[in-house]
């Protein structure tokens, strides 16, 4: 098994997919010579030429419009959308379109798209390149949202989301991109959509977390249980519709105790459902309030370093979460 | 085809030059046209019986929706319709059975199982797109099934409907320049009929002609006489062959007019002057067809007699069909959320 | 104080202010002669002129883009998006956009814009006119989201809306418009944005709701007393964003016990975060799970009156929750 | 102006009327011209000296900003900009002290106070609209703020600016259309320097011109060399007195190059040949204007020296001014969520 970066083995994925499948095809802004603004689809274009790795004009709701109408036609396309925070413009043609052809033909029609996004803050993106908005897409039906930070993961659920006869939101952490390594399965390795994963086991309290959140996680579970605190058990969910409710609950029965991390805004973000369905469906196990640590109720992220730190949660915001947890 | 004047009535040019259309062609074209229209009617009525809860009409748009449906291939060409193309998706295969059946939200609707309100069309088995309510979102998805289809090699045609109304949306504009750099087979076609439900033209565009936009994405406009099947014929063709030569797309705008309130939950004497429509009634292009064909001796009294006899009883077979079909069961509601 | 339905009630609210402050323009599709699609409008073209009443292009990016233009050059437009299902276009002005210029300009610039759109099911409005997405839009700091049905309450808020400094999404129920009556005081009278309302007391169990599913939520409630089960009280929300989270927490605290009823879909809807709120911040007072009844997780109301049956909630579905909930 | 071939270098055909321009004016041009580029070249170096993380540039725009610029009145014009407009904003008021604020990301940034990227700018003050980086959003803006300023009877007239890459969004085509359709006094200002990052036009768009849009909205449209000020002056002029006349919007046209990266944060080198850049070179605005100015005589060398040191100190001076500035406190991270 190769050890491999995020931003590589998705990069693989693609490429390695594009030689088995000649339904694919990638489009989206600079995806062609410039190999995309974060390089994911760097030398593609060499290799398989304009009429699969098209350059698109700068208009998202063209992107996904026509990335749907080629879907539809026999294509499985890739749509790139340069960063989530330029996603809501192709709105209407993803929550109105891709999300609901299948119902509304009830099963004539099926939409098997593809849309890669970088997410996430902490790389001086500013308001505006650094947004964690996948709770719009989370309340979708019909819709599927994913969002690996192993890159073992996103390979796998890359594989799975190409070959997903639905439309599937792939969420990239543009932070994790370069600084997430990690070993990769080689040859045609899947990981299933709708499966969460257990990345550390833990007794007294769970954490429920994705992303580059997953990090910062562990990173206090690690104190925490170095300080010879609470055993932590830590999930990444990396599904995010649909929710891997049988892992969330399983685990949190057991530990009785939950935090939830994730970097969105607190109010409406993944995690007030997460936090919702374990109060509905778990409540006779719990031992404590079911605590989120998330962002603060601003717009967006700053740019400036010290707005941008005291925006994400981090190691310690979540060791305090813990600590309180504990007290409980 | 012609730059009309929107207001001129009855004075346009009408396609002269040699279309290669049978005397049978004509006159199948204004069957399809005549059925589009009773079938039309009749949903009114079941509508004003309170049977059916939503109706929205292809009245006054039937010679331009069935002059460029016979411009295209049913076997190979992509249909992506807008709610007043009724007469077209008949022409593609649809039938009466299927519109009652949706009209009345019975299980058997090809379009939705009753999912969607009617008008809302779409058949996989008859290279009809499913069409959903925003509008002029269809113009993207015909794009991508061009793009799909030059990718694929196949020698298909996407043709793609939208009122006037619909190309004040960003995703119009969107879809003409995505497919001009690509040249790919698509044909935009805008039943340009003077309303956005209540908005006049007037408020809609600061132009006389959607077709005037064409020049800004490099790809050939033309406006042509919506009440005309042969001169929209005429122009469809042109376009078709244009996009299977590989040429790349075109834009093409028919005049027409909306003979009913934009849909049965409107009420047009708030905005629309009676008199308006009125003075219309000379460009309905049913009667103005059947006129064109018996006078031209293409059609004799006998046989518009016989054709609206089929007419009637295809449309109360229709009726009487769906009428009689179940509702779907409450458990289909979670059906066919995902495939998967 | 004058009984009206609440679609009246709206109506006059417009009316008045329109009377009183001539910085205040309606835009939308349809608003002018047709008076719009459910008439809130009619006859303000005639009063107002054409100047005022703006019948827009079809184009929901540009209605609410141009009137965020003329928000901040000293207007205060009111917008109106014909269908809440339509507002998708728009999302990329209202969330990029009117949300945060307050916060992207450190306060130098404000917004004050009002977005109106029916939403809601029960009307045989199908896949595309029936859409309860609100939760798309409370999840936006920036943003605030009110949505009144109680005749009253829709001409307060509305006021208070008006004249915010903020954007305000402002959500009218289309199956209330011409259902609910009520008094309606006169002479500006305001309801604060932000504050919930406690519209029926009780001791056992706290309902919490908005829209039409407040009054579904009313009848469970009276038929469970009629019966002799539990107590029930009743909050409407209201406001969506932001939540008032003292009167709601007030509530759980006393009853301990909660059902949140809502018509959008269960996952990630609004009630998300209210039971994450209550499971957060009133976890001690809790004596069973904290309930919701809300939509399946399908892509909207089906057409068919079977199927659109189905979907909703109604006062039987929510009362089998309250009696489950009371056998904890 | 004239519609010029995008890849001719040098032979665009330059204004000759009189424009109204006195010498003084000229060489007040040539400053904020030079002012922009000197002062996008100390950004530069900061960024490489590690000392601001992102900088994006007006290099290549400076004589079409500049001569749009000197054809408004910022007392009452407004300003909806992009982020390549930091000539424009110059000449509207803002200083290079507030733009180094804004690149070190530190309190005081009248824009932002830190919070957005640099080349955000907004500045209620100098009526210059916040800007955010989604592109193309402005242009509805500035639509709303002509569509305000006319209801307000004001003589203000709007102007927008917007690559020609943001032209292929939605926004763009619904701002076009609703501000031709009310006769709106704005002007939509392309700078078009032929990439979109990496996206060269004709990937863009298959037209030549952006101009050409502008009949499908019935407004003039014209392409210009964005090389010459005075070239861009005249076309400004002549559309900020139409919109003052109450005549309704225009489109200009500039035609420019980028001389940068797209952004610190792109490689050029992946996508451009660095022969196309060096070719372009002949055009650069800054040096062009200046030689022209020197040759007919309206600026002396010792001139030139003088506003070149004036223009090093300013800037040394902003450099400075923004080292020393605090960074934001983190208790401002909650501030101005809500006005009230
Ligand atoms: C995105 C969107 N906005 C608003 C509507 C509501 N609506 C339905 S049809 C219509 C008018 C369409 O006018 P036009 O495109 O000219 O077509 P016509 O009905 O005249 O054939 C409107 C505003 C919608 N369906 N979708
Ligand atoms: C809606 C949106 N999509 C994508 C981007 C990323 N992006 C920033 S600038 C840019 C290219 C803009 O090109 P153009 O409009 O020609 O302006 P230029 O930079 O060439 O001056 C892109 C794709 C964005 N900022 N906003
Ligand atoms: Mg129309
Ligand atoms: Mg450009």
């Amino acid at each position: 098994m190769a050890t491999k970066l995020l931003i590589d083995a998705i990069r693989d994925t693609l490429f390695a997919e594009m030689r088995a499948d000649d339904r694919i095809i990638v489009l989206g802004e600079d995806v062609g010579a410039r190999g995309g603004v974060f390089r994911v689809t760097a030398g593609m274009i060499d290799e398989f030429g304009e009429e699969r790795v098209i350059d698109t004009p700068l208009a998202e709701s063209s992107i996904v419009g026509v990335a749907i109408g080629a879907a539809v036609h026999g294509l499985l396309p890739i749509a790139e959308i340069q960063f989530l925070d330029f996603i809501h413009p192709a709105m209407d043609q993803i929550m109105n379109e891709a999300a609901k052809i299948r119902y509304r033909s009830a099963g004539d029609f099926g939409c098997p798209l593809v849309i890669r996004a970088p997410y996430g803050g902490g790389v001086h993106g500013a308001l505006y390149h650094s947004q964690s908005i996948e709770a719009i897409f989370t309340r979708e039906p019909g819709l599927k949202v994913v969002a690996p930070v192993n890159p073992a993961d996103a390979a796998g659920l890359l594989r799975s989301a190409i070959y997903d006869p639905d439309p599937v939101l792939f969420l990239e952490h543009k932070k994790a991109y370069r600084l997430i390594r990690d070993e990769v399965p080689e040859n045609g390795h899947t990981v299933p959509i709708g499966k969460a994963k257990v990345v550390k086991e833990g007794s007294d309290v769970t954490i429920i977390s994705y992303g580059m959140m997953l990090h910062e996680s562990l990173a206090a579970a690690e104190a925490l249980e170095a300080k010879g605190g609470s055993s932590v058990e830590v999930i990444d969910l990396r599904t995010l519709r649909p929710l891997d409710t049988e892992t969330i609950l399983a685990s949190v029965s057991k530990t009785g105790k939950v935090v939830i991390v994730y970097e969105a805004n607190k109010v409406g973000g993944v995690g007030a459902e997460v936090a919702a369905l374990i109060a509905e469906e778990a409540f006779p196990y719990l031992d404590g309030p079911v605590m989120r640590v998330a962002a603060p109720e601003v717009p967006a992220i700053p740019f400036s370093p010290p707005l941008e730190r005291a925006f994400l949660p981090n190691a310690e915001t979540i060791g305090a979460a813990l600590e309180r947890l504990a007290a409980f | 085809m012609t730059h009309h004047d929107p207001g001129g009535v009855g004075t346009e040019a009408r396609a002269t030059a040699p279309t290669g259309l049978s005397d049978a062609d004509l006159v199948r074209m204004y069957e399809f046209m005549a059925l589009a229209r009773a079938l039309d009617e009749r949903m009114w009525l079941l509508n004003r019986a309170g049977q059916a809860p939503f109706v929205i009409s292809c009245q006054g748009h039937e010679a331009a929706q069935i002059g460029a449906a016979f411009a295209l291939q049913p076997s190979k060409d992509v249909l992506v319709p807008y709610y007043r193309d009724l007469a077209m998706v008949l022409y593609f295969g649809v039938t009466p059975r299927d519109i009652m059946l949706s009209l009345l939200a019975r299980r058997g609707d090809p379009a939705s199982q009753g999912r969607q309100m009617p008008g809302h069309f779409g058949s996989r088995r008859h290279n009809i797109l499913t069409t959903s309510s925003p509008v002029a979102t269809q113009v993207l998805h015909a794009t991508g099934v061009a793009l799909a289809a030059k990718y694929r090699r196949e020698d298909t045609v996407a043709w793609t409907c939208v009122g006037e109304g619909g190309t004040s949306e960003g995703d119009f504009h969107e879809a003409l320049n995505f497919a001009s750099i690509h040249r790919l087979p698509v044909v935009f076609f805008v039943e340009n009929n003077g309303y956005a439900i209540s908005v006049p033209q007037r408020k809609q565009m600061a132009i006389e002609n959607v077709a005037a936009r064409a020049a800004g994405y490099n790809m050939p406009g033309v406006t042509v006489d919506g009440t005309d099947p042969v001169a929209v014929y005429a122009a469809a063709t042109e376009a078709v062959e244009r996009a299977r030569r590989g040429e790349g797309p075109s834009l093409i705008e028919a005049k027409v007019y909306r003979f009913t309130a934009h849909s049965s939950d409107d009420d047009d004497r708030t905005y629309r002057d009676p008199q308006e429509l009125e003075a219309q009634r000379v460009r309905d292009p049913v009667a103005r067809f059947r006129a064109t064909l018996l006078e031209q001796g293409v059609l004799s009294e006998e046989q518009d007699a016989a054709i609206r006899s089929r007419i009637t009883a295809q449309i109360n077979d229709a009726t009487e069909f769906a009428e009689q079909a179940p509702y779907p069961d409450p458990s289909e509601l979670t059906l066919h959320v995902y495939g998967s």
